[in-house]
Parts: structure tokens; sequence; C-alpha cells
């Protein structure tokens, strides 16, 4: 039981972000409201983006990714030790990442714009009724 | 459905939490992550790009090539947006009607095609009937896009020693207009900064990042060594990337504002850029 | 000394935060909802913000004064740009026709 | 040639999107004239880089000058120089031959339809080149990204069909990325030689093997592998025909040369077949996806509709043949990516001809079309020759070499599946060239009255049929050619531990 405690206590990042990636991917599947599965989208990038970010902390008093008086006097003599900083290469990576999933819901949004002018309406059952009623039933 | 779903995403999950056992511990100062390609990042970023924000180094120096693509992906995204929504031409179903508020009385009038235009300062060109006279957010927000302005500026130029840079101070930007297309309306916002503009600014930002890298090709080194612009700038190789960088998240700030904006200008008025909120 | 004055604060703050929190579920319609939306969150944040000013300004230098100053002005821009949000929505609502919540109306409901 | 020669394929296509907006949206005639003189640029120096690769081998290229892997490096070899000319080429001619057709179809937003096309480019020619498995998720979304809105802007069901896709494509692409944040966990780079360094020591790790098969899932996805393949179809099948003509040949396949990168430079083959020994299953799968996409494919009735499917039953075989693990198969794998991109651009291109003429792409509209369009239809019988793979166009040279690697490797599930495909194209062919040829022209489409005089041919422009014809000569020519290209080229590009 206490070993399961340590494993738990130790990598309960992980398991904040398989959760979140979960119900994401539930959303997606399950739910028949298109935004809704934009919204389930928007977590799952989201979940992997805390995955990344939690990869990044470093215990035992780390600092954020700043060089501590850096201001002013050009280059620091004395250098910065890579155990005093936290790890600045996933922050790097998620600012991307962050910018891609804003950029892709921008794009989705659109194209459910799109959807509900064209069918007045979200709903993935209602929509396949609408195109039914249109073509006749051919794909 | 629900059940295929809810099994799936159950699946998925058992799968990676299984694969958890063999990870570094939360906050592993040795963990592999910690240890092989990031410690030169600290140790060394300040004494190479002079830019205490190691993030900012990284993000526009050491990996500038990713960013360069970040920032085109905004770029495509807005540019989508439009081609994708963007309805040219008059709304077949209100042909050019206007709408005018008579500001003392509060009166609405309405201008059938072909009508004449109230020219006085005591008329007020309004987007639809049920748009309120609404002084207090006028007022509040003609009082505070200065200075959301003024701090989207300094989270751009302040970006080597604190958080921020192009990114986060081109979306306070682009808010700043954002808001103002919301508190007044989107005709106003358009006169402000109209589609043109934003879609030229954005493809202008990204050329700036795109043209700083083509540039260091021009001056014979490799593509974004912004050390190869030390000649350009009159300082030596560090102080080049120095500047470098500063001169990519100008460009990135520029080209999200306006992608944001752009964004904002499709999806509020489904293409049609006559009434949005 | 300052630390416990700072923690007091924060506290005093978080207690106005559950408040609206609590509020916004508990009010029985859209307008009783923003009520404690808009100023309960105001107040906690107001607190919030002073303790930790108070917190920064440890050794009375200029920096940090300057820090504390730099957190007042949150408060200061939270002042003006809260009610305007609370004031628009609550006139997108009456545009939107949505009814104000009654003793009389809830007694027809159920 | 000049030492950066491996930047400009990437280069050169983004600032001249950038400038397809800033100076095309003064001038709408601007747009083509730059996207051609960029997609040009880029294919002469994927040509360079193929001579450069020929002749030196790996060539290395280190972004803002910093040395992998701190910095991000372009590593160009035999395999990513070959299938950038081809997406390169492909490019070049769909963007000649829908001039058109983008005219017609997007009349009022040519301007954006250029630039997001030449980021597109831009995106996949990153991806081929890129050493680094992070950069790779970002040049993956910008070429997802434009795709999505290319297709999304179409007939009928086209932007549902947009959404779905995006849907899917962001699981693919975020699964990826999140193998590649096992990767960067186990190993803390994400440098793609760096990582097949530093993995060797973790192979027995149950992490490694999961980063393995998250990132395989969701590349699988992304290039519209059998279970997971449903955005295809329907995006495919209800693009605008300008759209479709530009984005089907090349994203699945860069997607199958993403999966080869991943496995023999990044896993390493040893890794990949001998540690995981799951070829024989993604074979199995791969026979699966071949039976079921042929099988879709007989149950249309729309031409678009039938291509697109049998889009899905090529993606079986590339994977197939792939993961058969040995040298006969894995040249037929490439081989075939280059083929396949040329034989789907045929055929696009050919239906993108066909609807300028006819109303709509249901079988029946084809009626009597070998009269009407005599040399689109001869295009499509070229293109369907080779998906069948009739000798000597090159299809018939791809599939020799699955075959026999299918053989080789003993797997002879596979070999029926190719043997059933093949069965399947005939069919299907053949019925379209049956109604093409024989039935007569339909009276009830032929409102241009001289449709059913003798005179009746009345072919596509000649802008677009010029392209076509050059790319149904260079099937055949491919195939003439494909012994040399496999012994230049293709063999250097599979590691020699491969037998």
């Amino acid at each position: 039981m206490s070993e399961f405690i340590d494993f738990f206590v130790g990598k309960y990042n992980y398991w904040a972000f398989i959760l979140l990636m979960m119900i994401g991917l539930y959303a997606m599947i399950a739910k028949k409201n298109l935004a809704k599965k934009i919204i389930g989208m928007n977590i799952f990038q989201t979940a992997i983006i805390l995955f990344y970010i939690s990869t990044a902390a470093k215990g035992g008093g780390a600092s954020i990714p700043i060089i501590a008086h850096g201001h002013g006097h050009g280059l620091s003599e004395h250098g910065a030790r890579a155990a005093d900083y936290i790890n600045p290469l996933p922050h790097v990576l998620m600012l991307t990442a962050i910018v891609v999933s804003v950029a892709t819901l921008g794009v989705a949004l659109t194209l459910a714009v799109k959807v509900y002018h064209q069918y007045g309406t979200l709903e993935e059952d209602e929509i396949a009724d609408r195109i039914r009623a249109q073509t006749g039933g051919e794909p | 459905m629900k059940l295929v779903a809810l099994a799936s995403a159950l699946l998925c999950g058992t799968i990676l939490l299984f694969g958890t056992a063999e990870f570094p511990d939360f906050g592993d100062p040795d963990s592999p992550a910690a240890s092989h390609v990031s410690p030169r990042y600290i140790e060394e970023a300040m004494a190479e790009t002079s830019a205490p924000n190691i993030v900012t180094a990284v993000l526009a120096d050491y990996r500038g090539f990713d960013t360069l693509f970040e920032t085109a992906v905004v770029f495509s995204a807005a540019m989508a947006c439009f081609f994708l929504l963007r309805i040219f031409g008059e709304d077949e179903r209100r042909p050019s009607e206007k709408l005018y508020r008579h500001l003392p009385t509060g009166i609405t009038l309405r201008i059938d095609p072909g009508g004449k235009v109230p020219d006085s300062p005591e008329f007020e060109r309004i987007d639809g009937i049920w748009i309120p006279h609404d002084v207090i957010v006028k007022t509040t927000t003609r009082l505070i896009i200065p200075f959301i302005q003024l701090f989207g500026l300094y989270v751009i130029a302040h970006g080597h020693h604190s958080p921020g840079g192009g990114f986060q101070g081109g979306v306070i930007l682009g808010a700043s207009v954002i808001l103002y297309a919301i508190s007044q309306n989107l005709r106003q916002a358009l006169g402000r900064m109209g589609e043109a503009v934003s879609a030229v600014f954005c493809a202008a930002g990204v050329f700036i990042y795109a043209g700083a890298g083509a540039l260091c090709l021009l001056m014979g080194a490799n593509f974004l060594d912004y050390s190869g612009l030390a000649p350009l700038f009159g300082v030596d190789a560090i102080q080049a990337r120095s500047l470098g960088i500063l001169v990519v998240e100008i460009g990135v700030g520029l080209a999200v504002m306006s992608a944001m904006v752009w964004i904002y200008y499709n999806l509020a008025s489904m293409g049609r850029h006559q009434e949005g909120l | 000394m300052i630390n416990l004055i700072a923690a007091m604060f924060i506290l005093l703050g978080l207690v106005f935060f559950t408040g609206g929190a609590v509020g916004i579920i508990r009010m029985p319609d859209f307008y009783s909802r923003l009520h404690p939306a808009g100023k309960l969150d105001t107040m906690g944040l107001l607190m919030s913000m002073i303790g930790i000013a108070l917190y920064s300004v440890q050794g009375f230098s200029l920096g940090e004064v300057l820090t504390g100053l730099k957190i007042i002005l949150i408060v200061v821009f939270v002042f003006i740009t809260s009610p305007t949000a609370t004031h628009a929505i609550v006139d997108a609502g009456v545009r939107a026709g949505l009814e104000p919540w009654t003793q009389q109306r809830r007694g027809e409901e159920s | 040639m000049s030492p950066h020669l491996p930047a400009l394929p990437v280069v050169v296509p983004l600032l001249s999107a950038l400038l397809i907006t800033i100076l095309g949206w003064s001038n709408r005639r601007l747009p083509f004239p730059i996207a051609l003189v960029a997609l040009t640029a880029g294919l002469l120096s994927a040509l360079g880089l193929m001579k450069d690769v020929l002749a030196r081998g790996v060539i290395g290229y280190n972004m803002g000058g910093w040395d992998p892997p701190w910095g991000i490096a372009y590593r160009v070899d035999h395999l990513n120089a070959l299938v950038l000319v081809v997406v390169m080429a492909a490019a070049l001619i769909g963007l000649i031959a829908t001039r058109d057709r983008v005219k017609a179809e997007f009349e009022d937003r040519i301007v954006p339809f250029y630039t997001l096309f030449v980021l597109f480019v831009t995106g996949l020619s990153g991806i081929l080149l890129t050493g680094d498995a992070f950069n790779l998720y970002v040049l993956l979304e910008i070429a997802s990204l434009t795709g999505y809105a290319l297709i999304g802007l179409g007939e009928g069901r086209a932007p549902l069909a947009g959404l779905n896709y995006i849907l899917m494509g962001t699981i693919g692409a975020s699964f990826y990325l999140l193998g590649v944040g096992y990767l960067y966990l186990m190993t803390g780079t994400l440098n793609m030689v760096d990582l097949a360094a530093r993995l060797p020591g973790l192979y027995d790790s149950h992490v490694v093997a999961l980063a393995f098969f998250i990132c395989l899932t969701g590349l699988f996805v992304k290039m519209a592998f059998f279970p997971v393949h449903v955005w295809l179809p329907n995006a495919y099948s209800n693009a605008s025909s300008a759209a479709g003509i530009l984005i089907a040949p090349l994203t699945t396949k860069v997607m199958i040369y993403v999966m080869i990168r991943i496995t023999l430079t990044v896993f390493t083959p040893d890794y990949a077949f001998d540690v995981l020994d799951i070829g024989d299953a993604v074979v199995w799968l791969s026979v699966i996806a071949i039976v079921m996409g042929s099988v879709f494919a007989l149950a249309q009735n729309r031409l678009k509709r039938i291509l697109s499917y049998i889009v899905v039953a090529e993606v079986g075989y590339m994977v197939g043949g792939f993961w058969l693990g040995n040298r006969a198969g894995i040249t037929g794998s490439i081989l075939h990516i280059v083929n396949d991109a040329a034989m789907t651009l045929c055929v696009f291109l050919a239906a993108g001809a066909l609807l300028t003429r006819v109303p709509g792409d249901r079988l029946i509209h084809l009626q009597g079309l070998f009269r009407k369009m005599p040399v689109s239809m001869a295009a499509l019988v070229v293109g369907g020759l080779s998906i069948i793979g009739a000798p000597p166009t090159c299809g018939f040279f791809s599939k020799w070499y699955l075959i026999s690697g299918g053989i080789d490797a003993g797997h002879y599930g596979f070999v029926a599946a190719l043997l059933f495909s093949s069965l399947v194209n005939v069919a299907l062919f053949f019925r379209v060239f049956e109604i093409a040829y024989y039935e007569p022209f339909g009276a009830d489409h032929g409102h241009d009255p001289r449709a059913h005089g003798a005179s009746g041919r009345e072919d596509a422009p000649a802008a677009m049929l010029a392209p076509l014809v050059v790319v149904a000569v260079l099937l055949v020519a491919l195939g003439l050619y494909s012994g040399d290209l496999v012994s230049a080229i293709i063999q250097h590009a599979i590691p020699a531990r491969i037998i």
C-alpha cells in the first residue's frame, strides 16, 4: 500500500494529464454536438501541454528560467547553475503547441460556423437527417 | 456510442497509466529531460545570446526555426478563417439599408437604399436597432485601451528580461482592438484597422521574421543565425543575436495581433463584416 | 509581523471569493448571480492584492515598494473594468429579453 | 553547390506565400506567377539537393547555426531527397493544371487560395527535410491546417467533412506530439539522430515501446490507415476539384514517409523489427486495409469516391510493404510512394478534367465520354492501368517489388491481398471505361447541342490537358526507368542492415 502511495505521490502529474486526456477523448467520441467535440479536442490538447510542462519541473528550489541579476551588466561572469532553474525547453515547446492549438481551434470554429450556416444546427444526428433529406440517402 | 467512447477512453488511459511506472518522478532534477540538452541552455544562454530570459533565448534563437513556423501557423489559421468564411458583397437579406440614431433623442432612423443620409454630428450610424447608446462601456474602454496597448508593447519589448515576448504581447494588442470592436461596433473597428491592414500586417509580421532569417542567409550565415547580422547592426556577434531576437519578436507581435483581430472580424460577423457583436 | 498581516488580508480575500462562488451557484437567476460575481470578486481581489503587496514589501527598498505599487495598480484596473463588464453583461441580458426572477413567477412555475 | 541549399525548399515557398498576400492584396493577377516561381525554385533546389546527396551522401544543415541537439538541424539523405523531388514536382504540375479551375471555383479568393497552397507545400517540404522530432510536429500542423482549409471550402458536405478531418487530424497530431514527449522524457533530446544514439540503452523500457506505439497510432490516423481512415473519403471526394488535385497526391504519401523516417532513423530497424517484432501484426492490419479499401471502392457510384477509397487501399500497400521488413518490401514501399503520388495526381487530375465538361462525377455522367473527351479519358486509362498494375506503367513495378517482398517474408496473406486489390481495381476501372466507351452520351445532360453531333469532341482546356498528358507520360517513364531509380537512389535509402 505504501508503495502505491509513493508511486502516486511521486507521479501524480502524469495521472492528472491522463485523466484530462481521457475526458477529452471521451467528449470527442461520445458527444453528438460538434461544438462539444471541439471543446473535447481542446481539452485533449491541453492535457498534452500539461504533460510537457510538468516534465519541466525540478525539485529543490529551482526557479523560473530567467537568470537572476542578468539585468544591465551584460554578460554575467558567474555562470548560471543548471540546478537553479527549471528546464526551459518544455516551456518553449509548449508555447509553440499552445499557439498551434489556438490556431486549430480557430479553424475548427470557422468550419463549425460554416456547418451551422448550412444545416442550421450543430447536432450530428440532426445534420445527418438534413443530409438524408437533401440527397435522398446517397453519400 | 457512449459505451464505445468510454471504453476507448478508459483503454487509452489504462495503457498510458501503465507506462507511467517507469517515468522519472515529478520534479526529479536528474531526469534525462533535465540533464541532457537543457543544462546547456541554462548555463550558456546568457553568454551566447545576451538574453537573461532563457525561454526567450531558446524560443527565438536556439529553436527559432520552430517559432518561425509557429508564427506561420497563426498566419495560416487567420488566412484559413478568411478563406472559409468571408462573403463578399451585399447581404441579400437586407440590401444596404442604413440605420442612424439621433443622439439627443435616441430615435433610430432607417434609411432605405437610395434615401438621403443625414449629415449632422447629431446622428450616429449604428448596426442594428437593438444597439443601445451605452456611455458607460464606451467611456471605460476608451479609458483603458491605451493602457492595454502600452502594456502589450511593454510585454513585447521586455521579453528579454521578463516573462513575455511577441506572442503574449501580440495577443494583448489584439485584445485591445477586439475590445474596441466589442464596445463600439465592428464597422468602427474596421475603420480603425481595416481588413486589408490586418491581412497585410499579419503577412508582414511573419515576413519580418522570415526575412530576418533570409537576411542572415544573404550575409553568408546559416538561416536565422542572427550573428550574421552583426555588421548590419554594428555590434558584436552576441549583441547581434540579442537584437535579432528583438526583431523577430516584433515581427511575431505584429503577426499575432493582426491574426487575432482578423479572426475576430471574420468569426464575429460570419464573414460579412457588416455587423458583429 | 508584516507576513501575518499579509496572510490575514489574503485569507479575507479568499473568504470573499468563496462567498462569490457560492453566490453564483445559489442565486436564482441570471441577474442576481451577476451580483455576487461582480461585487465579491472585486472585493476579494482588493483584499488579496493588498495582502500580496504587503508581502512583497519586506524591506521597504525602492524596488519592493514599486512592485507593491504595481500590484495595487491591478486593483485600480479591476475597479474600473469589473463593474463595466458586469454592466455590459446585464445589459446584454436585458436586450436578449431575459426576465428577472420574482417570487410570483417562481410560484407559477412550480 | 551552395551550402545553404537544404534551407531553400522551405524558405523560398514560405517567403513567397507571404509575398502573395502582401502583393496580391492589391493586384489579383500576381498570386499565380509568384506561386509558380516559388514552386519552380523549390523543385530546382530539390533537384539540386538530390544531386548533392547522390554525390556526397547525407547533408546536414544547422538552422540558426546551432549544433544539434541544441538547435534544429536539417538532414537530407536519399530517402527524403527523393520524396521531396516528388512532392515538389507533383505540387508544381498540380498548380499549373488547376490554374483555370481555381479561377473558376475561387474567383474572389485567389489570394488566400494560393497563399494557403504554397504554405501547404512549405509544410510538407519542411516535414520531409527536418531532422528534429518536434519541428516535424509544427510543420505537420502547418500542412494540416492549410489542408483543412482548402478541403473545407467545397460543395455540399465539404465543411462537415473538413470539420471531421480537423477532429481526427488533431487526434493524430496530438498523439504524435505525446509520443515525442515520452521520448523526450526518457532521453532528454528531440533531435532524431541524437534520439537514435541514446535509445539503444532503453530498448527494454516499456515507455519507449509506448512512445513508439503512440507515434505510430498518430501517424496512422494522419495517413488514413484502415480503421482510422474515415475522414479521408469524405474529405477528398467533397473537396473542390482544384483542392482535391493539389492535396490528394501529397498528404498521405508524406505521412508514410514520416512513418518510415521515425521507424528507420529514430527507432532503428533493430528495434522496430526485432525487439518489438510487430511487423507481422501491422502487415495483417494492412491486409485488412487493402481488402476493405478495395471492397468499399467497389460499393461507390461516384468517381471521386472510388478514387478516394483506392487511396485508402494504396496506403495499405505502402504500410504493409514497409512492415514486411525486408529489402524488397521496403524498396517496393518507397517506390510506391513515388509512383502512387504520380498515379493519384493523374487520376484526380483526369477526374478534374472530366468535371470541367460534365455536371457531376457519378458514373452515369461518364457515358460516352471517350468520344467527347478522348485525351482526358486516355489519361484516366493510363492512370487506371497503373493503379491496376499493368506493365509498362509504373504501378506494375512497385507492385512487383511489394509482391516479391511478401514472398520473401513468407507473408502470403499480403500477396493475396495485393492480387485481390488488383482484381478489384480491374473490375472498377473497366466498369468506368465500359460506361465511358460503350454507353451513348447521356441525353439528360446534353445541354450543349454540339455534344450530340459527330463533332462532339469538347475536351478539357489545353492548360489542364497538357499537364495531364505530362503526368500520364511520366507514369510510363517512371515504369521504364524504375530499375534505375531503385538502384541509384532507393537502395541507398534503406539501411544496409536490412536484407
